[in-house]
């Protein structure tokens, strides 16, 4: 069985999650980590909505229109979940009491900046609860598409699009690489075995140094 | 004396042009979907609406949207509605985008008297501009200001004729919120049931913040995006 | 039956709580009030520590350690009660959503100020709620005794005493008195018959006008 | 993995001379009586306390005062205690009074990531001094600051394995406040249930904000003040 990248970019993604962690992931690709997470493990998943302990998708028969996720979805709830209000689902996130935040991502540059919820010129739609989750979530993790439909680097020395956090990312996973964001600036700390070092820095516009224990995959 | 109304119309006799109204839900999810339909009935005009979303074309606030009553909306995601786009990009209505956190922290700080807070969220971006900001253990903040509402519309599951209410999972979100924060907040729930009859330990708004309460039937609860497993299938 | 001076100035205050009201009773004198609102009325009293509905003070079998008014005495819930946090509690109070506060007062000035928290050279024990008190209720009726034990003015051009919270009494209610504090200053509004106007004046160090409508009982 | 001790003592093992805790309460109602005594039988020292009240002389964190292992006290009333009317006057302890409703908030700001807010209270009053003010709307508000402590100790009626939790009656008060903002938050309940058995709607304190959670035996849940009537009594 090949991969699609969105499944190469999932499989790494889910290795972010640890056993007992609180976690909160995006709409979109992000949504898909949720079915990786190994059945052992005791972990929370929040909904800015209003759940912590979001469960599968409903059967027909428990479509329950007064439980939805944050992507408007019918979902079910765990065991050992509990429902709040907004303000204090705001709370938990903007208090760093979730653990991590996995998030899709339209540009990310070197410095940490997060791009993922407006396009000049195009219709704006609104972050939601983006803006939150990037400043207030223990630890951020982006996962994105290396390049653009375009073929456009979407790893960027700056981003191009309005920012919807400064310097708050903490990983960057694509199909080709993992980057981490730290005080001394962007580090390569994974790649994929099949790309050169010369090819992925000519697909990221970033400036990144290599750690020494990059690993392959 | 009593809180309870029977006609959705007489219990928004008093919205005026120009209100500024709090509207609970997230989605479609936990709407006052009966004080939309009275306000659509009533023609209001001119209103600032503050909700997380906008309704979908042709549901919720949309229809609200749809009949031009709306001018500004105060919200975190407008995406799911054309109508919205159209009279965004003709200029005929005015969009604050506010991050959900920001919103609804905006919403009880309306509603438990304080005027303003600060918050990382949005700093250094656009949602910034303008604002004030200030630096605490060296970290920026951004200043953001309460939201009143001239009226609050709430949803809930059941209600007391007190005032008193209880939410049903998801569909809490914003509602309570919405309740603290409007100087008269109407309330329309699923069931009425007799004062005492909710436990005091279990009550998701007290009555204090409740002015009207109605019961409304047959409600829709539309599903904004329904999504299934099979039987068999194990997560 | 002669009332002591407590029992004339509760048995006026009862006279600010009308039907359907919210009303916050403070420790001491306030409480008494509790006793006196008709029976037919529609009131709900909040005691701080987080309760919407105080009830009668239980019997010697319904006693219950987990449930206590802000005076930390044992009480009961009536019917339609809610209980909630503190931060809930203070967010009604400070919001505007208590309709009316009856406190007691230390010193009460011209400009309605008010001091009932602390005493200079006393060893201090705290303002628990009387701050967010007096600031966040929608109104402020004080009741106190006219003179000091040492037979001093209580109402005063200024507080000598540190304030609970500046212009914010609406209503000052005394066993000889009753005034309001309006954007014109200080209105003596009610006085005991058996006092002259001279009388009421000697006793009384604060500047005010006297109310064209002026009621006597 | 488990959040669930058996000792009280263990549960405590990393609190550290000058640490800061925020203790939940009202009073004697409420308050976390197994860590309270744990703290005591360890010693620890220096500590800041954040509580609405400090116990009686020789119940709850009274205790902890006759110990002489509180440096400071952020609190609202401090009036039923000798011993710390003793340390007072003797410059033992610090005292920094805070309006109750200021302390709650202040509270919940600091486990709702809010550096700092805006209210009324206090304004004119010794409250005041030395903090920044801010005029909103024509009113003047004084700035106050968010508490988060090394330590949280909360006391619950209910609790399940995963750090749920749920109070009873006005034993509630200050306790799901000190749970968001402990770094570390422990929390002790009268029953400890499974996983699955309390009803997600009504849960007070969601899980996430506990780290660890016991069961104690045997509270005694002092009264401060036991006021009755007679039966025959019409209130």
């Amino acid at each position: 069985m090949t991969l699609t990248t969105r499944e190469k970019i999932v499989k790494r993604a889910v290795k972010e999650i640890k056993d007992g962690m609180n976690v909160n992931l995006g709409i979109g690709m992000p949504t898909l980590v949720a079915n990786e997470i190994p059945s052992d493990y005791q972990v929370l998943l929040q909904s800015e909505n209003g759940l912590l302990g979001i469960g599968p998708y409903p059967t027909e028969d428990e479509v329950d229109p007064d439980l939805i996720n944050a992507g408007k979805e019918t979902v079910t709830a765990v065991k050992g979940a509990a429902f709040f209000d907004s303000a204090e689902s705001f709370a938990m996130i903007r208090g760093g009491h979730i653990d991590l935040a996995i998030l899709g991502g339209m540009e990310v540059s070197e410095k940490g900046d997060l791009a993922n919820w407006m396009i000049p010129g195009k219709m704006v739609k609104g972050m939601g609860g983006a803006m939150d989750l990037v400043q207030g979530a223990k630890r951020v993790v982006v996962i994105m598409e290396h390049l653009s439909k375009k073929g456009e680097p979407k790893v960027r020395k700056e981003c191009t699009l309005p920012l919807t956090g400064q310097g708050v990312v903490d990983r960057l996973i694509t199909e080709l690489a993992v980057f981490d964001f730290t005080e001394e600036g962007m580090v390569l700390i994974e790649k994929l075995k099949d790309i050169s070092l010369e090819e992925l820095k000519s697909k990221t516009e970033a400036e990144y140094s290599i750690s020494p224990n990059l690993i392959e995959w | 004396m009593s809180k309870v109304f029977t006609s959705f119309d007489e219990a928004i006799q008093d919205l005026k042009d120009g209100d500024t109204i709090i509207v609970g839900g997230f989605g479609l999810c936990g709407i006052p979907e009966k004080a939309i339909e009275a306000i659509l009935r009533k023609g209001t005009k001119n209103l600032t609406v503050v909700s997380n979303n906008c309704g979908v074309d042709d549901w919720g606030l949309g229809l609200l949207l749809a009949n031009k009553q709306i001018s500004k909306i105060i919200a975190s995601y407008v995406g799911e509605n054309k109508t919205f786009e159209q009279q965004f990009l003709n200029g005929e209505i005015e969009v604050e985008l506010t991050p959900q956190g920001t919103l609804a922290e905006r919403i009880r700080a309306g509603g438990a008297g304080i005027p303003a807070f600060y918050t990382a969220t949005g700093v250094g971006t656009p949602i910034a501009e303008g604002k004030p900001t200030k630096v605490f253990d060296g970290k920026t903040y951004i200043e953001e200001r309460a939201i009143v509402g001239d009226f609050a519309f709430v949803k809930a599951w059941k209600g007391d004729k007190l005032g008193n209410l209880v939410y049903r999972k998801t569909a809490r979100n914003f509602n309570p919120l919405a309740a603290m924060a409007g100087k008269i907040t109407i309330a329309e729930v699923e069931e009425l049931v007799e004062v005492g009859e909710l436990d005091p330990d279990q009550i998701h708004t007290p009555s204090v913040y409740v002015q009207r309460i109605l019961v409304g039937d047959h409600y829709e609860k539309r599903i904004e995006r329904k999504t299934t497993r099979k039987k068999e299938e194990v997560y």
